[in-house]
């Protein structure tokens, strides 16, 4: 359950919502449960669920994954 | 609580719940229900109607009706007028009529700004203009404002054909072509309504498809069939609902290239974000249509040529095993069906 | 070679018998949308958990929302609620006959409508796991409008799966990666202990296949661990921040699951210092006085199998009611009522 | 307070105040309003459609198109669905054609009883069967229930005419035939509003006319013309609109005998006591027509053999003076000038 | 011979120049509807009166009846109100605007409204002349709900006649019939008095022809009386029970006339013991602040000639907004909002 | 002013209501205006405007005025 969906932050409106790019839909967002920990400026990458922002997306643990499965292969 | 039997949103859906209710509370309870080849039965876009004997013509006659109740009344791309004249006038198209002549019954809410109405009445003329009909005759009614509170446009439409299209046509080897991308229209005017308010630059292909469509008509076989077997227009229920139905009524299976099925990326978010299905969302300027082999290339060489028909696209073609079924072949290349809606295709969040 | 096809190797190089459940929509609508059944090795089962919160919504609170709309009040909800049976009707039924109830895409919407209506009661029907559960949370902290409250109807997941796993006959888990970005994947620690294989996996084919491929990794090594393998969203201990705000709300407490029964400590409760928006407590005389006009005939619910098919114990065509009672359009179990449910899928796509 | 340029009640009665938006908010906007002979600006019961080059008929083809609004939607003698297939045929008929099929567009709130949708289709079928006409294609819309209140019918109609009867068509001699008695239906309907709950058992006349019109449509002159010379069905803004409306189009004058128009006593009581006018009292079974003299005699028996005609009577004369005016001539013998109603007819204490 | 053709045969042989004033609105209808005047001598002259008590409602009263819809009160009326034009719009147009504006046939149908309806209020936009006002008058006699409340319009016909004597161009009068059934004749005593023929009259074709008989044979004679032509229905001394409930109800004050001004004691205002169904009193609030809200630009209804026109001094087409400004469809003065005033009569049968 | 129109009263409903008969249209009226002086009946004639009986309809003095009306012609 649960959809989310990644989008970017492409303006901050107030102290806890901000504009989100979804690939041609923008749609402002709730950041309070990501406010605080780090710092959340235009260009950043989130997980949207229901209008909230409930995690920064990494692209370094993404990379990290696809190393893994190199990995597994060459397991083999 | 108790029960009613009632009708739902559901039933004006365009899925299997307002087949339901068609078959069961209106097809069973008409009695006469055709006056030429294609009749109420049928379902088709429009029905067609036997001349009297002493007619002498290679002609037929088409009809289709349509009421509209959009909200809101105007949307990126269109307004209720252009919808109105589109929405008939495709439906004479798909069914191989030249449309010619549309009547216009307007149902308005006492309250109903005049100029609101004019402008509605200017992009109907417009949008007529461009189809090429005349708008012949009409009605005006007006009812209590608590009964009502906007307005409903009722077009219905005359075509004479040279050779009718069903939508039960589809023969194995046809090629099923789509005349540009899919969900414009729905996507663009969910994105406007109460508790959605997404920005976009999408807007509905709300449009008139008897020019686009007009020399792939023209195309026959030697014995002077025509080229084009089948076609709808995939309003209500979306692209789902109307090549299942092809598939039902043609007996066929169809198998389509999900990679290939144009999509815009603005409607496929818009997808993801609310849990729906692109598939099930509604056109009002497509046409999906089966197309003999041999001439499939011919026939998106014309759509290409068309500003409505650039991005068309052959999209899958017709199989004689897994009769009824639409199969849809995955990027990671499996094939899995793709299922006639149930009803209204409602904004999820799991 | 495409990233799924390369996958699709793997696994058919590993591939063993094994039954894996998803506990996640959104897991099954990718498994279902790719086709990925069809491509894996028929020895690799993929089951349906009950991972739709809206369809485990029991009767009685589907019931409850129609009550509070039927007295005036304006009642907010995802879409996917309107097609949950109450006892005798659904959302959209009541809707139809004239109720004010309106879908919302956030609950931020929601409060929208309340402020727009500040002499009418506006109550959001709260549903859903973890993930959505903080999002009520951090409406509740910034003191949300008077005339504005929550039903809430919140389910807990490990709880659920725990209840399960008592006479399962399943061998391995994919674990929700939406509701791990906030609980992070600790809490499924316990299933590795009890030796089940889990993997948090994303939603993309990829995800899904990779964390299949993990699976069977450890299934041969024999070796059951809790696996992240959706890391660029799900961090160790999730979103700690979204943690303390439903911790500062919602109270754990016992919870019924349609088709489940009640299960200990699966739901979420608002804490007493919240009563004033918690829409049981503000419209006790309505609820009061409809639970008195109410009993439930619960013949057809009893019926229902959902609970073996979701242990993995039945098939949908051997419960009595299935294809002629309970259908995608009569739904009676959670099982129907949800798109990705076990009962739904095999009636669409089995052409009974 | 600001006044808005806002659609009332009167806007959809028949009367001036709808003719006015109808000539400026609809005819001033539209710019194709022909396929034929008779198009949108003739404002006639319907249109007709030129036939294709290749055709080779004697016929014309007839379309048509009516919204009904009803309420409520069971009533004394018929309801919506009777209505819907009754005006439309009637519609057909008085423009001198045979009817032969109907698209019927059904829009209907969320919330309505299924049951109470099949008893109207039901109802549909009973008179389409009774008038001879095929339903053959139709469109189905739910609106949620805050938008609309209960069911609106779309009926369109096709039809084929050897002699096109027009609404202008009046000459000087011609007499002037009513079919029945006046005002049944709008009386009917009234007297079951809230805020008036009259008892009376009195019926709404609503009927097709196809059946009671067909032997007098086949009547010509040695040269072929039809006997009727212009025909209309008085619905709403009753008997004073239609004479009206065909007197102004066919620059004639009209004289009417007062004592020789049939008109029940309940009737005459209900408006005597609302103060309405029954001239202006909607009739959905009656038409009302120009016939050559030397065939009134024949017209008018052939009426009273059918039992839709029985009450049909010559109730006056096309006069070459008086141009565009119709004029009744009272009990004592004077003449006062009948006028086309303003708007709605509105229930008076004074 | 038919008795209209003998009472026809009868005023030719008396016919004399006369002009006749009626002023009731059913006595234009008979006549217009007979077409009474094409076949009377061109020198018997018959005029319209201010006979209808819905056209000469001032404008300020439709405003404050639309002010009380506005606010949410449902307002009941009786259908001759709903085209009458306030300032900037009429009844139908505040009802299309989406306010709850209900037509009813009786008082008695506004009671049952008020009754099926006991959490809103209902005002009864109660006018009329003195036929009208003991209905409104018994009605409150019986205690009405405490939701219901009047907005009285009530005129009263002699003081008016008399004001229009003032420089007047009649000779002699038709007596309102239903009136008079109420009223008694004596009321019209006063006419007689000053030397105008004056006849209370029924309302068939041989009723009002026989009116006038009588006053050309007063007229010949030079020996002006009251008479009565109707003693089927109209008592010489009225109907007693009635102007006892209209005089317990109601006080005579000064009131305002469309297209007249104000004219001493022409009105009926509320006793203040009925002051909680005083719908001036109950929603003072409302309307005040609409007061405070208006001013009104009377440049057009300064220029209607309906004084001059009902005093037979003018005929329409010499007011500069007839036909232009001034039409059925939009109507200024009373003489043009009724269906039996002039003005309309002269644009709607004159084909300007 | 003030339409009004003849009816005939078909029964009594309570004290002050009766079901009165206008020439094939039924309707309940209100006869608060006229209780007391005479006997009300089912048979009786009023006089009805906006729903209240306002007279009782005399026949003696109908004839009376035809009567009249042949006097004024024998005059001449
Ligand atoms: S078919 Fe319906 S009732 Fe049976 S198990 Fe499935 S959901 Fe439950
Ligand atoms: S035309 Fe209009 S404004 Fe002029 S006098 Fe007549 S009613 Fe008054
Ligand atoms: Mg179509
Ligand atoms: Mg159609
Ligand atoms: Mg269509
Ligand atoms: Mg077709
Ligand atoms: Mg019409
Ligand atoms: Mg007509
Ligand atoms: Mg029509
Ligand atoms: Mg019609
Ligand atoms: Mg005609
Ligand atoms: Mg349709």
């Amino acid at each position: 359950m649960c959809i989310a969906i990644p989008g970017k932050i492409t303006k901050l409106l107030d102290e806890y919502t901000a504009m989100v790019d979804f690939g041609g839909v923008e749609r402002k967002v709730n950041l309070d449960l990501i406010t605080g920990s780090e710092e959340i400026i235009p260009g950043l990458n989130i997980l949207v669920h229901v209008g909230y922002a409930i995690s920064i997306i990494s692209e370094d643990e993404r990379k990290e994954i696809s190393e893994i499965l190199e990995q597994l292969e060459n397991d083999e | 609580m108790t029960k009613k039997n009632i009708i739902t949103m559901e039933h004006g859906a365009g899925g299997q719940v307002m087949q339901g209710l068609i078959s069961k509370s209106i097809l069973g309870n008409i009695s006469n229900r055709s006056a030429g080849t294609v009749g109420l039965d049928d379902l088709d876009d429009g029905a067609t109607i036997a001349l009297p004997a002493d007619f002498n013509s290679s002609y037929e006659i088409v009809i289709t009706t349509d009421s509209h109740v959009v909200k809101p009344l105007f949307f990126p791309g269109g307004d209720i007028g252009k919808l109105a004249v589109c929405g008939t006038v495709n439906d004479l198209t798909v069914m191989g009529a030249r449309p010619v002549a549309l009547t216009c019954a307007i149902v308005v809410s006492e309250g109903f700004e005049r100029e609101i109405l004019e402008e509605i009445i200017q992009s109907m003329d417009l949008t007529a203009k461009e189809a090429r009909v005349a708008i012949v005759t009409g009605d005006t009614k007006t009812i209590p404002r608590n009964e009502l509170d906007s307005i409903i446009i009722n077009t219905s439409g005359i075509g004479f054909a040279p050779r009718i299209i069903r939508d039960n046509g589809l023969s194995p080897e046809d090629m099923i072509i789509l005349t540009g991308t899919i969900g414009d229209h729905g996507i663009s005017l969910l994105s406007h309504r109460e508790g959605f308010n997404f920005n976009t630059k999408l807007e509905s292909d709300v449009s008139p498809l008897n020019d686009l469509l007009e020399k792939s008509l023209q195309i026959t076989t030697h014995d002077g069939r025509s080229a084009i077997t089948a076609m709808k227009d995939p309003t209500r229920g979306g692209l789902s609902a109307s090549i299942n139905e092809m598939t039902q009524k043609s007996n066929v299976g169809v198998i389509l290239e999900e990679e290939d099925i144009p999509i815009k990326s603005a409607v496929r978010s818009a997808c993801e974000m609310l849990g729906l299905d692109p598939y099930e969302i509604a056109n009002e300027g497509k046409a999906i249509m089966g197309v003999r082999p041999e001439y499939a290339d011919e026939v998106l060489e014309l759509l290409h040529s068309h500003k409505y028909g650039k991005d068309a696209a052959i999209i899958g073609k017709v199989v004689a095993e897994h009769q009824g079924k639409v199969l849809l072949r995955t990027p990671i290349g499996s094939l899995r069906q793709l299922n006639m809606p149930v009803g209204d295709p409602i904004p999820r969040v799991c | 070679m495409s990233m799924e096809a390369k996958l699709l190797k793997s696994i058919c190089d590993r591939s063993r018998p094994i039954r894996i459940m998803h506990i996640c929509g959104t897991h099954e609508r990718t498994i279902s949308r790719y086709g990925l059944r069809n491509v894996l090795p028929k020895e690799i089962e993929i089951l349906s958990g009950p991972g739709c919160p809206v369809c485990v919504t029991p009767v009685e609170d589907i019931d409850i929302a129609i009550a509070l709309a039927r007295s005036g009040i304006i009642i907010t909800s995802y879409g996917d609620m309107l097609r949950v049976p109450g006892s005798s009707m659904n959302l959209m039924e009541a809707r139809s006959e004239g109720c004010d109830i309106r879908t919302v895409y956030s609950i931020d919407d929601a409060i929208t409508i309340a402020k727009e209506h500040p002499s009418r009661d506006v109550v959001f029907f709260a549903i859903g796991f973890e993930t959505t559960a903080p999002t009520n949370a951090a409406t509740l902290l910034r003191k949300p409008p008077k005339n504005f409250s929550l039903l809430t109807s919140h389910r807990l997941i490990p709880p659920a799966l725990l209840h399960l796993l008592d006479e399962t006959n399943i061998d391995a888990f994919i674990a929700p990666g939406h509701v791990c970005a906030i609980t992070g994947i600790q809490p499924y620690q316990q299933f590795a202990d009890l030796g089940f294989p889990i993997v948090s996996a994303g939603f993309e084919a990829n995800d899904v296949l990779l964390s299949i491929l993990m699976l069977l990794e450890q299934s041969r090594l024999g070796r059951p661990i809790v696996e992240n393998a959706y890391p660029s969203v799900v961090r160790r201990k999730g979103n700690l921040k979204a943690q303390e705000m439903m911790a500062s709300v919602f109270d754990v407490a016992d919870a019924q699951w349609r088709g489940l029964g009640t299960i200990k400590n699966s739901g979420l409760k608002l804490k007493n210092e919240f009563a004033d928006h918690d829409a049981v407590l503000v419209h006790e005389n309505v609820i009061r006085s409809y639970k008195k006009e109410t009993s439930y005939e619960r013949i057809n619910v009893d019926k229902c199998r959902c609970a073996d098919i979701l242990k993995g114990k039945e098939e949908p065509d051997h419960c009595p009611l299935f294809g002629t009672d309970c259908t995608p359009v009569t739904p009676i179990g959670s099982c129907m009522v949800s798109q990705e449910g076990m009962c739904y899928n095999w009636y669409q796509y089995r052409n009974v």
